[in-house]
């Protein structure tokens, strides 16, 4: 019953393998890079034709003002809640199987973030004039309007994206100094200025958990906020479908659901691309599909408890878009069905499929594929059925180019920062080692753990 | 005789400790001449030699009131600034007033955090100073800052008792 | 029993519910054309749906005064036509018993516009003669504005617009010229209403009762849409603001549009 | 890594401290003949609430003149359903707390558990208030009197999903109490009532490693089953809110913010019971400042969730600005404005900004004067859910409590003292076991220049 411990290693061992992905590179590595790197590329050409031509290259039209972008944009910055969730909220529960993961975690969250944060730029009409929307007066001493929701989003999108990097970096800061000691050249140049001169002593350490406490606490707040406002892009609005005061609950567990899934993704991909076997157990997969079932659970709860509420009502100003969502969008929804429920459902009650690395994989990739859908559902049909007019949006290629170019930036993205950083945190891995142990009690042996000091 | 620090290296937590603990008794070092290294955190007091106040859960809240402080004037007094109406909406309306000051609170007072951490860490700081390759690679570290060459040879001894694998000098900088 | 339609409807024209009188901001705040700190004011206009033929040349006029590009066949099926007033034209009935009717849609220039506050840039704003302004030139495109519009009259550039020859010389040169990225809309025809208070301030008078109007009030042949000042009694528009048959289109909304309509005599 | 001596703790040592031979015993370990009068006079005193809140729903309302008396039937219904919310919750927050193998449960466990017995007021309270009085479900449309039963309206979700939820609950309740009740059992005198009586309820259980392998397997079915219909009936009572005509009450947050809102109630009470059976319990120290540090920092989470509901609801409708909904926001703050800041003191003010500061939520007086805020707070929730709706149709002055209103308000809160205080003479309410099994769990071990508790990682419930 209890999870096999790995064999206890050395920490010079845990140190060379946690930093082979940076030590070593291989043809693949450049190949992969090389494959993303040119998918982004296309994204990157097609924007400019799209800045050639005007944002109606993207096919949208007078009901339909909002579309690939925009669900891209709810998409990715959906993928980056995640990331932080993981290592948070994990550490907040001092949930010990959390080390391993923490760092590509986070990375996941930088890097989709970035991809995130590209999409309001890419969907405005003037792209040109994207600066315009920060804070600060135009030479008519004009400021932004902050009663926009778009600017709460503009907000919170850079406050998210700078607390996250912080939470990124201030784990980083031992790591670095780890990689000092064992790299050469420029390498170990960039290590010993990214390190700071850390040390690792007493006074160090003490501050850097009093620092993990305070952040591990505040950040996620400022991550439900996140996607609480880009729910509320759509919730403050008057469209009949998007005026719901439960869009900002409904689209945190959205991005729960659909970034536990990326972490999924993640951690096959990592796991398989720098032979972390002995670090990325079948545990860790077991626990990540336990977390992605409650949330698919609570996912479900607000997917159906919206819906639910307008069709209830049969208010027929509240219901057009629901008749047009349930036929025109019946292939859509049908996969938000299979890929979102009837999939993670009947594989996530498994622990056999919990514990097969490649399974959950497929069930990240569904996740993943179900939510984009539910993204779809939800920034299409409505305002296709507004009040007054009554329109259709089929993506083109520019659209579908673009949402390409996305994955494309997101695996560029982190393809090359797996080159710099150790992917799992050698620190905490190594401090979770020294947690653990195995104690005699009558006939057998039982895992134990120190238990952690309580944050906040 | 200059100033030296004496590098007591360990393979062990206990080891570790007995040797912090006899430095600090028999040697009779005070705590900001003993310096704890290691790669990895360990659980609160099993290994520590620093006592400085950590003042950073203070600096936090006070960040977090100039951050809303400064929301609100960003978000309600930019607008009191170029009076606007729209939507027949307040110019400076309370809900996302306190939007903005949310956000603009956990921005002031995480950021905050980091850097006050990092200012009572005492990084950055390139400058050379006591350390051993080693401690990335699992020693614990041992460091007693010695006045003379005579407490820097007690402070040796202690450390070999104590079971250290290794014990050197170093002339660099102690903090 | 009442439904809650009507229980609605009962609230908002109760004395203790914020009814139209609390919901139509008489008092604009920041106008420079103020009165005892109360706007002269409003410009507003009345549609008289018994008097409307469908006959679509308030479109044809808006589109040549304002600058309104031609999008092409192609463009106004694909759903990105240009129209600031529009004919919706709705069947009523079965066949053989059909009936038309049109209802022409300009912008309703809102007093609670929902349009306005989303703007992130100040773009559209409200001003103090109860217009519903555009700055082009503020405009970045997010298209927000669009999609909270429940009149949906709010157009967006997809694209950069080109005038043929010799359809480029006929632009009106007091209507800026729209670039691609930006958001546009129905502005009251702001050009003649700002020429016509130059011509009177030149004159040193004040305006005249309906003495300009906009160009599709202007084009009406039936003259069911009126345009004016409903601050000042004397126009015609005060007169017909206020007439039995009116109703605003969308009022559950709590929009306070300026635009009036008045219903369809049955016979 | 640890040293060698087992972690652990013999049994015995456990049986040794549990010197009861009943369960009235354990709460008077000493014999006080005062403390048993005073237990005595609360039950009287409960039981002459509980009747007259039955004299004044029957004689002042069925059978008087003040059936269309819209405050006096809110009242009733808006406390029921605060109780109702409250004991699921506690259950709901028992549940969670084994899920997530919070190592400081076992105490709490069974006093959270034995909460889930109100719901046995349930079948005599419901048909009272609900099924009489068209006007309750019907919220002032007298059409939807005859939806009362139809299988597809909330009213008739609400008995089915309240009613699996409880029954979760005593199947959870029963089983876990069964060790105990065998330990109770076995203490009696030979030939006693007792003896008998726990004969009954104990069976046969013997401890076999095959009874606790089932038991555990059980309690690991019945926690998700309790969390679940939790979930569901809270859901429900939401949706008996949000699915009516009342256009103002059509707001899809409600069924969340109810489920989140009994939470909240129940970490309250959890509080509550925690110093009552404290001060009860003298000197045995079950529950120590972890307790209130853990139930503090919950309610400051919960606290925080609850305001984001509530905003969420309130911005929706403060930004759309349609008529129909902003008015009932409207009509909210303006008609009860004491109660609407009693709200929010209640239920966000109190439990996160005075639970923030660890000293005073490791303070158990001030712990439990948040938690009669909360409490408070909730209780002018449900009123405000319900009444303003309300207001446009009747005034304001036919919404005010009534006496016999008032009296009903707290014959329901006497119901659920009164369940305690029956529970306690005949189930342990400290689980005896499950402080066994915690003690068994954790154990102290020499670090470096610290002691570090070390403790047994538990498989999850539904592995076993």
């Amino acid at each position: 019953m209890y999870d096999e411990l790995p064999v206890p290693l050395t920490a010079a061992q845990v140190n060379t393998d946690l930093t082979r992905n940076i030590t070593q590179t291989g043809w693949l590595w450049w190949a992969i890079l090389g494959l993303f790197g040119s998918v982004f590329g296309w994204g990157a050409l097609v924007f400019a034709y799209q800045i050639y031509n005007g944002m109606g290259a993207y096919g949208n039209n007078r009901p339909i003002y909002w579309a690939l972008p925009i669900i891209n944009f709810v998409f990715w910055a959906g993928v980056a809640l995640s990331g932080t969730m993981i290592s948070a909220i994990l550490r907040l529960l001092h949930a010990g199987w959390r080390r391993s993961l923490t760092r590509m975690t986070e990375t996941l969250t930088v890097c989709a973030l970035a991809v995130a944060g590209v999409f309001p730029l890419l969907h405005i009409g003037r792209n040109w004039t994207f600066f315009w929307m920060l804070a600060y007066p135009n030479e008519r001493q004009l400021w932004p309007n902050y009663k926009s929701p778009l600017l709460w989003d503009a907000t919170a999108i850079s406050v998210y994206l700078t607390t996250s990097v912080i939470f990124w970096y201030s784990g980083l800061i031992p790591d670095f100094a780890i990689l000092r000691e064992r790299t050469q050249g420029w390498r170990r140049t960039l290590y010993t200025v990214l390190c700071l001169g850390w040390r690792g002593t007493d006074r160090e350490w003490r501050r850097l958990k009093v620092l993990f406490g305070i952040l591990t606490v505040m950040i996620i707040p400022v991550f439900v906020s996140l996607h609480t406002i880009v729910g509320w892009d759509f919730g403050m609005s008057i469209v009949p479908g998007w005026h719901s005061n439960i869009f900002a609950p409904y689209f945190v567990c959205g991005a729960l659901y659909s970034g536990c899934g990326a972490v999924l993704i993640i951690m096959y991909c990592v796991r398989r691309s720098f032979h972390l076997e002995q670090y990325i157990l079948p545990k860790h997969f077991d626990n990540i599909g336990k977390v992605l079932f409650s949330i698919s659970l609570l996912w479900f709860y607000f997917f159906a408890g919206d819906a639910w509420s307008d069709w209830f009502s049969r208010d027929p100003s509240h219901i057009n878009w629901l008749y047009f969502m349930f036929h025109g969008y019946k292939w859509v929804l049908a996969l938000i069905l299979v890929f979102g429920i009837l999939v993670p459902f009947s594989m996530l009650a498994f622990g056999k499929v919990r514990r097969t690395p490649w399974l959950m994989l497929l069930v990240g990739i569904s996740v993943n594929i179900a939510m984009f859908s539910e993204r779809v559902t939800v920034v299409i049909p409505a305002p296709s059925r507004n009040i007054l007019t009554w329109g259709n949006y089929t993506p083109n290629w520019v659209g579908i180019s673009v949402t390409a170019g996305a994955i494309g930036l997101f695996g560029f993205l982190y393809t090359l920062l797996s080159k710099f950083i150790p992917i799992v945190s050698i620190w905490e891995f190594r401090e979770g080692d020294h947690a653990e142990g195995l104690e005699r009690v009558g006939g057998g042996e039982m895992p134990v753990v120190i238990r952690e000091e309580a944050i906040g | 005789m200059a100033e030296t620090t004496v590098l007591g290296l360990f393979e062990e937590i206990e080891q570790a400790a007995s040797a912090l603990n006899r430095l600090r008794g028999e040697g009779g070092k005070a705590t900001e001449d003993l310096m704890v290294m290691s790669s990895v955190p360990f659980p609160e007091g099993v290994l520590e030699s620093d006592k400085s106040p950590i003042r950073l859960t203070t600096v936090t809240a006070v960040f977090a009131f100039v951050g809303i402080a400064f929301g609100i004037l960003l978000a309600g007094g930019t607008a009191q600034l170029y009076l606007i109406p729209g939507g027949g909406k307040p110019i400076s309306p309370a809900p996302s007033i306190g939007i903005i000051a949310y956000e603009m609170m956990m921005l002031f007072a995480l950021t905050a955090a980091f850097i006050a951490a990092l200012y009572e860490m005492r990084l950055p700081s390139w400058r050379s100073k006591v350390y051993d390759t080693r401690i990335s690679e699992g020693l614990i570290g041992i460091a007693a800052h010695c006045a003379d060459e005579e407490q820097a040879e007690k402070a040796e001894q202690l450390c070999r008792d104590a079971g250290a694998a290794d014990v050197r000098r170093d002339a660099r900088a102690f903090e | 029993m009442p439904d809650a339609k009507e229980l609605a409807a009962e609230r908002s024209s109760g004395p203790s519910g914020s009814g139209e009188g609390q919901l139509e901001r008489d008092s604009l705040p920041y106008s420079k054309d103020t009165e005892g700190g109360r706007p002269t004011r409003k410009w507003a206009m009345t549609i008289d749906l018994d008097r409307c033929t469908g006959c679509h040349a308030c479109e044809t006029a808006c589109a040549a005064e304002n600058n309104i590009p031609v999008v092409g066949e192609q463009q106004a099926h694909q759903g990105r036509l240009h129209q600031w007033i529009r004919v919706e034209r709705y069947w009523e009935g079965s066949y053989p018993n059909v009936k038309a009717r049109f209802m022409p849609i300009p912008c309703q220039h809102c007093d609670n516009a929902p349009c306005e506050p989303v703007c992130p840039v100040y773009a559209t704003y409200h001003n103090p003669e109860g217009l519903n302004a555009m700055a082009y030139n503020r405009c970045v495109g997010t298209r927000y504005c669009g999609n909270n519009c429940p009149y949906d009259v709010r157009m967006f550039n997809w694209f950069e617009h080109s005038w043929d020859e010799p359809l480029n010389q006929h632009l009106n040169p007091d209507v800026t010229v729209r670039e691609k990225g930006v958001m546009e809309k129905c502005t009251f025809c702001v050009q003649r209403i700002r020429r016509a208070e130059e011509k009177s301030d030149a004159e040193g008078r004040e305006l005249e009762p309906d003495e300009f109007t906009t160009a599709c009030a202007q084009a009406c042949p039936p003259k069911a849409i009126t345009f004016g000042n409903v601050k000042d009694d004397r126009w015609s528009v005060s007169k017909l603001w206020n007439d039995p048959r009116r109703f605003r289109l969308l009022e559950e909304l709590g929009t306070s549009p300026a635009v009036v309509y008045l219903k369809t005599v049955e016979d | 890594m640890f040293d060698n001596d087992n972690i652990l703790t013999s049994p015995r040592s456990i049986a040794l401290s549990v010197d009861a031979s009943s369960p009235l015993q354990l709460v008077l370990d000493e014999p006080q003949q005062s403390r048993l009068t005073k237990l005595r006079l609360m039950t009287l005193i409960c039981v002459g609430l509980v009747l007259a809140a039955g004299v004044a729903i029957y004689g002042y309302a069925y059978f008087g003149h003040h059936r269309n008396d819209p405050s006096f039937w809110h009242i009733s219904l808006v406390s029921l359903l605060f109780w109702i919310g409250l004991s699921q919750g506690m259950v709901a927050l028992s549940a969670l707390l084994r899920i997530t193998h919070a190592s400081w449960r076992y105490p709490l466990n069974r006093l959270l558990d034995i909460g889930s017995l109100f719901g046995l007021w349930g079948p005599l309270l419901l048909p009272v208030l609900v099924i009489t009085r068209r006007q309750i479900y019907a919220l002032g449309s007298s059409d939807y009197r005859d939806n009362v039963w139809r299988l597809s309206g909330p009213i008739f979700w609400d008995a089915l999903t309240i009613g699996t939820a409880f029954l979760a609950g005593w199947m959870l309740l029963y089983l876990t109490s069964l060790p105990d009740f065998a330990i109770l059992r076995d203490r009696a005198g030979e030939g006693s009532k007792e003896k008998k009586f726990y004969t009954r309820l104990a069976w046969f259980w013997r401890g076999s490693e095959h009874q606790w392998r089932v038991l555990r397997r059980a309690e690991g079915v019945l926690v998700v089953g309790i969390l679940t219909t939790f979930v569901g009936s809270q859901t429900v009572l939401g949706w008996d809110f949000q699915l009516a005509a009342a256009r103002n009450w059509d707001s899809s947050i409600f069924a969340p913010l109810y489920t989140l809102s009994s939470l909240l109630g129940a970490l309250a009470l959890a509080v509550l019971l925690m110093t009552i059976a404290n001060r009860i319990l003298r000197g045995r120290g079950f529950f120590n400042s972890e307790h209130y540090n853990n139930l503090g920092r919950f309610m400051v989470a919960i606290g925080l969730v609850w305001f984001y509901f509530r905003f969420c609801d309130y911005l929706t409708a403060w930004y759309g600005h349609l008529p129909e909904e902003w008015l009932i926001q409207q009509s909210r703050t303006s008609t009860f404005p004491v109660l609407v800041l009693l709200m929010i003191i209640g239920c966000f003010g109190a439990p996160v900004f005075g639970n923030m500061i660890p000293a005073i939520r490791k303070q158990p007086w001030a712990s439990c004067t948040i938690s009669l805020l909360v409490l408070v707070g909730l209780a002018a929730q449900r009123y405000l859910d319900t009444v303003p709706t309300f207001a446009p149709r009747y005034g304001t002055q036919a919404l005010l409590p009534t006496l016999p209103a008032i009296v009903v308000f707290f014959g329901i809160a006497a119901m659920f003292i009164l369940t305690y205080l029956l529970a306690i003479r005949y189930i342990p309410i400290i689980s005896w076991w499950g402080i066994g099994k915690s003690q068994t769990r954790i154990a102290q071990r020499k670090m470096g220049n610290t002691i570090v508790t070390v403790m047994v990682e538990d498989p999850p419930l539904w592995e076993t």
